[in-house]
């Protein structure tokens, strides 16, 4: 554990800049601009939050962390390095996601064995040594499954279940960032309440940093530490879950949270 | 349409149009092309052009332009006297000067037939007159011209010059040409034998046999000719329907490689193998009405045909042959062929294996099929060949001496034989030496020589008086059409 | 748009470049000597050398390739060596046969095989859908001579309907244009159906019949455009496949098109005219392929901003 | 805190008359041997919104596509829908097809996939009318004019737009155009805002609240998150694994809920306003079909469950005054 | 209503026939394609042959028994469909794969190249592979796979372009997992459906197209056995011997039907498992 002893930032993303190619434009090469320079610091076990509305660029910031986007400018630098074009593979381990949609994250002809044992063939420097299927096991055990399930398909689990196997196929590489896109917004309360206690319960646990992406206000006032509030690719505020919410500055900031819709009359 | 007045329509009065239609297409309408001598292009420039000399139904060679033609005494110079009051379409007189003119382009675009005129000269001592001279004797000179069309001496030095509407002095002139599908000729007015009776006469070309028999039945077509044996049958019981088979020139050839050591200088073994086949039967089931047995290498229309001793059926005597002979019987034989004589070939096939010799039977594509013949990249080569001018010395003369390097057999008394017969211009001595020779050929077995080809006709009986040609070209100079 | 179309027609004579090159290089691998071909069995050595000479053959390679680009650059594809013609001008006395015969069956093929498919999709596995499925996997199960023969008996020769073969009257067009079509149709069909089937799970249907449209309504108007785009490509690319390649078709009725000059052209080793038919029906493809991408714009207009999803 | 004019709203559907609808009784589907819906029961009034809400797979949807008749042909379909006295399900297909888009309507969940891309959004919307035989120059107006209402801007420009040249925002006010074109008596709202942005949301709920009242029509507003149907409905159902659960007046309901269900659904919904802990989970997932217990069919979550919710399944019944709960001890469960 | 487990049996059970019939049909039908008894040629169905054999399917026009043609043949037709088949959807699948996976230049790359490959005459290809190789089996099978592998290659790269975007692919790629493992485990499994049913579809196809070969004297060497040999043959007597010709057209038509049936309820299987 000597890295935490460290106090610098577990990731610093410096002003990330991403845009896409606009089709269908000529031969201009016109280019839209995802995210505009933003600045991302997620402290270690620290859970920052990125709410903002539809197409703010927020989940290209979670892809670029995880290195499934390339950025076009901006500098990522994870645990006081750097990190490369083509990452080192302690790097890629070590910062890990948990998608929006459940069972389209989970290769639907793999079994849930499978699903967790291929991290571990990936990345054989934090396989478990000795018995695989015990393993197994207990990395479901882990995130409250059990171990019947190690034989069934995604498409015979219910969508709570399969995010849970997506988080222990995630755990078990043993990261050290967990980015958390939209997690929990296709669940249903109910579930969405067991998944989000998981991922509170396994912070604590494993002293793992999180970015939390959610457009649910009143989830993220639950489980953030810290909140970045994007609009049209740019962080327009930041700030401790309780000030923002308390008070907002920013008026899109204030828009968000007039808009959000508490149960009615029931208090 | 009905007439008023009623009354039995004349015959005059049945419109004299006729469509015959045959597998090969007409490619383009200059005889002195590289398409010269090609099936399609003999059928349609015979009705367009005329030539020093033609043959008759029978093969025998008879004036078409000339009236006479006589040799010196060396036999290699010939003079040929051309007919009075011959006219090409365009109003000009046809005279020496044209033949000349056209002889000198004939062979500079070096056409296929030209090659039988190695080293010949022309000349045109007065207009009524040629003379062409040769460089040896060559006594099958007229017969050889039956493949020399005479052109206008206008007529520009590069093939296809021609172009769509060829100016000739046949009796029929072009209406209009689509290279590959139609010829439409009309009559030619000026015509030295008198225009034809026909006032439309169109050479369609449709190559699938079922298609162009369905034709004639539908009355679309009223000549075809290359009719399978099996349909002709069929085609007469329809009633209306006649056909024919006439012998032509032609001749199946299955040739040995006699450069192939299993082969060279081994008679024997080639008439063994001869023997194994029972080309009696494979001719009776399969060409029943177009195949007659062969006692020649050459069909009996050509100059120089000769009977010879038929090779009779008898596996067991081949077998004891090539056994004593050491014939290689795990070797597998090539022998090339193409694909219209796929059945003849398959009954060659199962007749050779009943004696334990293997054939490997290759059906090849014509571009492939000639490179390889001529390369002599083949164990035996199964092929129909003609007789261009009905004269056995553009057959026997051309393909069997050693300098042809044909078939890899080479018999420097055969090669006397046939230079003599070549040049002599003695027609009995000619024939005796032909004969001679083709006896050589024969009993050496320099190949197989199974069957004499008939061209076969079917025409719709209305129409009457085209010339079965020998070679499958009717003519058509003559033919009228019945009312029904 | 014009800048799409640009950009497209410069990558069409890349691919034509590529077509020319490959076709160059290809017809000259393939064994058999063009002369040879030519002259026939008949000739005679030194007659054969000199037709290559005449015909430019005995020039090196590089040579016959650099004059080759340089003369089609130009549009002079040579003469013939069978015909006596300019190549070009054989192959465009066929392309009027060929895309008359293309066209008509095409129609035939797009009416037929979509009002089979529509009427199969509509109604998934149901028995009109089965007898239809049945229907059009036969139609492409028979061999095309075997089709076109059999019209030939039955409607020339028995019931003396249509002429058996050969051009000249509407009439003449209509067997080889039924036979080409028989496959066409199976093959729209299928693929219509299959496209209106996922379309018909789409929830803009769902929409339409809310707003108290009938099946047929909902099909016609909204699922059968938005089923028509795998119909299009593969009607354009069958397009192009009949150009050149009807050559059963065309030999059965003895109808003059493009394919069995093509296939003559091969056999006979008749270079000029290979190549300016491949350069052709290249270029028509490259046109066929922009005209279908122009269709796409039409039919879905995501397509023309760019936008997909 | 609640809309800016959310008073108004229910001052609206106070003062209207409340003619009796659509009365939907034991309406049960099942495809395949399997029972999708087990005996449904509700009703709506003229101009009221009833709110029915319910997690993943508790059969919400078919329920609404049962009233308007949309359901796979595959499925059985049992019990009874009555509309204003007219038997829906003993209704021929052109009967039931008439009542489509006039009489109700439905407005679906993903704005994006329920219009047709390659229709003009103008088109679509005057659909429903032009089938009917308005003249095109009205549809035309009436069209506009709709677009206006929902808050369009430029309307007549944009009715020559395809769906992709909208936001998520304007694809769902042009389908609540369509859907309202006509002035249904019901409108069927399946999820009508789950796809959008918590802004846009508000933005469209407000929208559609203004139009129905000025048209009167009723709602059943579909929703698996209770903070929307607080906000909207006037009475909720709450359904779970294809029966009801637990129904009355909104108000009512979400503050004392008669129903473990309905409590554990109303625990967890967190707050923007005032920070709450996460609510501890209800164990498990929600019954589907094909396993659904015997007896109740909550009983494998229920922390309040005895022997006789494993052999009696409990039943619709009343519970206070205005309310129906499917327990066998709501009367605990709401005190 | 949907076709049961029935609709799947039927054709299964046709296919197993002719399957059985092209691995154990030979041995059990004596037959040689080499022996041309003339004097039993174009007999009907049923007649009488010269050695006092009854031929059941009649002879064809060199007197062999059409019924051993038939039986020998399946083997010829089915290999000829599988290789092809297999060949064209090895080749297919590889190019599509990796140009639908790679995407950018490469893409670009293989794209014209199918177009030019589109533009160019197959059958010119085909007639000049004939000319380059001998007659053979082989030759038929290159020939016929020489233009079919690009239907797969287009399919597959279509299919692969959904599906390399899909969230399991993302989740595999961020973990590390190396690019062909990606490619081969995680997208190609997902093909299967279209390819499959592609595949049937194309078996039917190329049985046919040898067939066309044949009629165009570019197909198998004489001493082999086909359908389509079989059924080129006949071309001339569809008049007269009609029975030539059409046994094993019947025969092929049954089979194709019954591969297009079998490809209809993969598809349709298939399908409802991709949109599920
Ligand atoms: N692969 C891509 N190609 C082109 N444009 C893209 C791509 N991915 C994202 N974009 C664009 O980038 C912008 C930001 O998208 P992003 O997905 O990051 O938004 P978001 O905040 O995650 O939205 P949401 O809440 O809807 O998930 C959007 O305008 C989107 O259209
Ligand atoms: N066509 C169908 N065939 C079989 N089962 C179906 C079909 N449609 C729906 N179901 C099942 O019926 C049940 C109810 O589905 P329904 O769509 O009504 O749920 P819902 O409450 O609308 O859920 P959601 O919130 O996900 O929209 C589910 O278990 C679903 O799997
Ligand atoms: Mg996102
Ligand atoms: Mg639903
Ligand atoms: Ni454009």
């Amino acid at each position: 554990m000597t890295e935490l002893i460290s106090a610098g930032p577990l990731l610093e993303v410096r002003r990330l800049r991403v845009t896409f190619p606009v089709p269908g434009k000529g031969i201009g090469r016109e280019r839209a601009v995802a995210v505009a320079g933003a600045d991302v610091t997620v402290g270690p076990e620290e859970t920052v939050a990125i709410v903002g509305e539809s197409g703010s660029g927020k989940s290209t910031i979670a892809r670029s962390v995880v290195g499934l986007q390339r950025p076009d400018a901006g500098e990522l630098i994870f645990d006081g390095r750097p990190l490369l074009r083509r990452r080192r593979a302690a790097d890629r381990r070590a910062i890990q996601m948990v998608f929006q949609d459940p069972a389209s994250s989970l290769n639907p002809r793999m079994r849930v064995a499978e699903l967790i044992n291929e991290a571990w063939q990936t990345h054989p420097a934090v396989a478990p040594e000795g018995d695989r299927r015990a393993a197994i096991a207990a990395a479901l055990g882990a995130v409250g499954l059990s171990a019947d399930l190690v034989a069934r398909y995604p498409g015979q689990l219910s969508g709570g279940q399969c995010q849970r196997v997506s988080i222990a196929r995630a755990l078990a590489l043993q990261p050290r960032l967990l980015v958390c896109d939209e997690a929990v917004s296709a669940l249903d309360v109910s579930v969405q309440t067991q998944v989000l206690r998981l991922l509170a319960d396994l912070r604590a646990q494993r002293e793992l940093a999180m970015i939390f992406i959610s457009h649910d206000l009143a989830v993220v006032r639950q489980i953030a530490d810290r909140v970045l509030v994007m609009k049209s690719g740019e962080i327009v505020e930041t700030g401790m879950t309780e000030d923002l919410f308390n008070a907002p500055q920013h008026p899109y900031t204030q828009a968000l949270l007039d808009a959000a819709l508490d149960l009615k009359d029931v208090s | 349409t009905t007439t008023g007045g009623g009354g039995p329509t004349a015959g005059g009065d049945v419109p004299q149009e006729l469509v015959a239609s045959g597998q090969y297409p007409v490619e383009n309408l200059d005889p002195h092309s590289a398409s010269g001598g090609s099936a399609g292009m003999d059928l349609v420039a015979k009705e367009i052009y005329s030539r020093l000399t033609a043959p008759d139904e029978t093969g025998k060679i008879v004036g078409d332009l000339a009236t006479e033609w006589k040799p010196n005494d060396n036999g290699d110079e010939w003079t040929f006297t051309l007919r009075e009051g011959a006219t090409f379409t365009d109003g000009s007189a046809l005279d020496s000067a044209d033949v000349v003119a056209s002889f000198k382009r004939f062979l500079e675009l070096d056409s296929p037939p030209a090659a039988n005129f190695p080293g010949v000269t022309v000349a045109a001592p007065d207009p009524k007159t040629v003379t062409f001279t040769t460089e040896k004797a060559d006594a099958a000179l007229p017969s050889k011209l039956t493949t020399f069309y005479v052109l206008p001496s206008e007529t520009e030095a590069k093939a296809g010059a021609v172009g769509e509407k060829p100016v000739g002095s046949g009796p029929y002139q072009v209406e209009s040409f689509a290279a590959g599908q139609d010829v439409v000729l009309v009559p030619n007015p000026q015509y030295f034998g008198g225009a034809p009776t026909l006032t439309k006469l169109t050479l369609r070309t449709i190559p699938e046999i079922s298609t162009r028999l369905t034709a004639l039945q539908t009355g679309e077509v009223d000549v075809v000719w290359g009719v399978p044996d099996d349909q002709l049958a069929e085609l007469r019981a329809a009633g209306t329907i006649k056909t024919e088979a006439v012998q032509s020139a032609g001749s199946i050839l299955i040739w040995f490689n006699s450069e192939r050591p299993f082969f060279k200088d081994k008679p024997e073994v080639r008439r063994a193998l001869w023997q194994a086949v029972d080309f009696a039967t494979i001719i009776k089931q399969i060409n029943p009405e177009t195949g007659t047995p062969a006692d020649s290498a050459i069909a009996p229309t050509v100059f120089g045909y000769a009977p010879q001793t038929p090779v009779t059926y008898d596996p067991d005597a081949a077998k004891q042959a090539l056994t004593e002979a050491g014939f290689d019987f795990d070797k597998t034989y090539e022998l090339q062929y193409q694909s219209q004589f796929k059945p003849f070939v398959s009954a060659i096939v199962s007749d050779l294996a009943k004696i334990g010799v293997k054939i490997d039977a290759r059906e090849k594509e014509q571009a492939v099929f000639i490179e390889d013949l001529l390369a002599m990249r083949w164990d035996i080569n199964f092929q129909q060949v003609g007789t261009a001018g009905y004269d056995a010395s553009t057959n026997l003369g051309r393909l069997y001496t050693c300098a042809a390097k044909r078939n890899g057999y080479c018999n420097p008394e055969l090669d006397k034989l046939l230079a003599e017969a070549g040049s002599n211009p003695d027609q009995a001595k000619r024939e005796e030496l032909y004969a001679q020779a083709g006896k050589i050929i024969w009993d050496d077995a320099v190949g197989m020589f199974p069957m004499f080809v008939k061209t076969s006709y079917a025409w719709n009986d209305k129409v009457s008086g085209f010339t079965l040609d020998p070679q499958g070209l009717p003519a058509f100079r003559a033919a009228k059409v019945a009312g029904s | 748009m014009i800048g799409m179309i640009i950009r497209r027609l410069a990558i069409g004579l890349l691919v034509m470049w590529g077509a020319a090159t490959l076709i160059f290089v290809i017809i000259r691998v393939a064994p058999g000597d063009p002369a040879a071909v030519l002259l026939g069995p008949d000739a005679e050595p030194g007659q054969i050398a000199r037709l290559r000479a005449e015909l430019g053959l005995d020039q090196p390679i590089f040579v016959q390739y650099g004059n080759y680009l340089l003369d089609t650059v130009r549009l002079d594809f040579g003469d013939s060596y069978r015909l006596r013609m300019p190549a070009i001008e054989a192959v465009f006395d066929r392309l009027p046969a060929t895309i008359e015969l293309t066209l008509t069956s095409t129609a035939l093929a797009v009416v037929v095989g979509l009002t089979l498919g529509i009427l199969a999709g509509m109604r998934p596995n149901t028995w009109t859908d089965r007898i239809v499925s049945g229907l059009t996997t036969m139609l492409q199960s028979f061999p095309t001579f075997w089709i076109g023969i059999m019209l030939i008996l039955i409607f020339a020769l028995w019931l003396r309907l249509t002429p058996s073969a050969g051009t000249g009257t509407p009439l003449h067009m209509v067997l080889p244009a039924v036979t080409l079509a028989f496959p066409f149709v199976a093959i729209v069909a299928r693929v219509t159906r299959s496209s209106l089937v996922e379309n018909m799970g789409e929830a803009y249907l769902d929409t339409a019949y809310a707003k108290g449209l009938t099946l047929r309504q909902a099909v016609l108007g909204h699922a059968l455009k938005n089923s028509l785009i795998p119909v299009i490509t593969v009607i354009g690319l069958h397009i192009g496949a009949l150009l050149g390649g009807a050559v059963v078709v065309e030999n059965v009725f003895a109808w003059p098109g493009l394919g069995t000059l093509m296939v003559e052209a091969v056999g006979n080793r008749d270079y000029t005219v290979v190549q300016a038919a491949t350069l052709i029906v290249a270029g028509v493809i490259v046109l066929l392929n922009l005209a279908t991408d122009l269709v796409y714009r039409v039919l879905d207009p995501r397509i023309r901003t760019g936008r997909t999803s | 805190m609640t809309l800016p004019t959310s008073d108004t709203r229910v001052e609206t559907t106070v003062t209207e008359p409340g003619q009796r609808l659509l009365t939907v009784d034991g309406l049960t589907v099942s495809v395949g041997g399997l029972t999708l819906l087990d005996g449904v029961g509700l009703t709506i009034d003229a101009g009221e919104t009833l709110g029915l809400i319910g997690e993943t797979g508790s059969g919400k949807s078919l329920t609404s596509r049962a009233i308007i008749g949309l359901l796979p042909t595959a499925m059985d379909v049992t019990g009874s829908i009555v509309w204003r006295g007219q038997e829906l399900l003993a209704a021929s297909p052109a009967q039931r097809r008439r009542l489509r888009g006039t009489e109700i309507s439905m407005i679906f969940q993903d704005p994006m996939s329920s219009l047709n891309p390659t229709m003009r959004i103008g088109r679509q919307v005057g659909e429903v009318l032009r089938r009917r035989g308005v003249p095109s120059v009205e549809v035309q107006r009436r069209v506009i004019e709709m677009l206006e209402h929902v808050g369009i801007p430029d309307p007549e420009r944009r009715i020559g737009n395809y769906p992709h040249e909208f936001s998520g925002g304007m694809r769902q006010r042009a389908m609540i155009a369509m859907a309202m074109i006509a002035g249904p008596s019901l409108v069927l709202a399946d999820e009508p805002t789950t796809a959008l942005d918590v802004t846009v949301q508000a933005r469209v709920l407000e929208m559609l609240r203004q139009v129905r009242a000025e048209q009167g029509s009723a709602m059943l507003f579909v929703s698996h998150d209770l903070r929307v149907i607080s906000h909207v409905a006037d009475r909720v159902s709450v359904m779970y694994a294809g029966s009801i659960m637990e129904q009355g007046p909104t108000v009512e309901v979400l503050r004392r809920p008669a129903h473990p269900y309905t409590k554990a659904l109303v625990a967890s919904v967190p707050a923007v306003r005032t920070r709450t802990a996460i609510a501890d989970p209800l164990p498990g997932a929600p019954a589907t079909p094909a396993d659904r217990p015997t007896g109740c069919p909550f009983r494998t979550r229920c922390a309040l469950a005895h022997d006789r919710c494993v052999e009696e399944r409990p039943v619709l019944r009343i519970v206070g005054t205005d309310r129906l709960a499917a327990c066998h001890v709501a009367e605990e469960v709401s005190r | 209503m949907r076709l049961g487990a029935g609709g799947m049996l039927v054709p299964l059970v046709i296919i197993g026939f002719y399957l059985i019939a092209a691995v154990i049909g030979p041995a059990l039908v004596p037959y040689d394609p080499i022996n041309t008894p003339l004097a039993d040629r174009l007999k009907p169905p049923g007649a009488v042959t010269s050695t006092g054999a009854t031929a059941l399917l009649g002879t064809d026009a060199l007197g062999r028994d059409l019924f051993g043609q038939i039986i020998h043949g399946a083997r010829t037709s089915v290999i000829i469909g599988v290789c092809v088949v297999l060949i064209s959807l090895g080749v297919g699948v590889l190019i599509g794969a990796v140009a639908g996976f790679r995407g950018g230049w490469i893409d670009a790359v293989l794209a014209r190249c199918i177009d030019i490959l589109q533009a160019f005459p197959g059958l010119v290809l085909a007639i000049v592979i004939a000319g380059i190789f001998a007659r053979s089996l082989l030759l038929v099978i290159i020939a016929l796979s020489v233009t079919n592998w690009i239907s797969f290659a287009r399919v597959t790269r279509g299919v692969v372009l959904t599906l390399r975007e899909r969230y399991w692919v993302d989740a595999a790629r961020l973990m590390g997992v190396p690019g062909p493992l990606l490619l081969i485990r995680h997208v190609l499994p997902f093909t299967a459906g279209p390819l499959v049913a592609m595949a049937t579809l194309e078996f039917a196809l190329v049985v046919l197209a040898e067939a066309g070969l044949s009629f165009l004297g570019i197909g198998l060497p004489s001493s082999i056995v086909s359908w389509g040999q079989t059924v080129a043959a006949g071309r001339a007597y569809l008049a007269s011997a009609w029975w030539i010709s059409a046994w094993p057209g019947l025969a092929l038509s049954v089979l194709v039907v019954s591969v297009g049936i079998l490809g209809d309820q993969l598809t349709a299987r298939f399908g409802r498992a991709r949109s599920r």
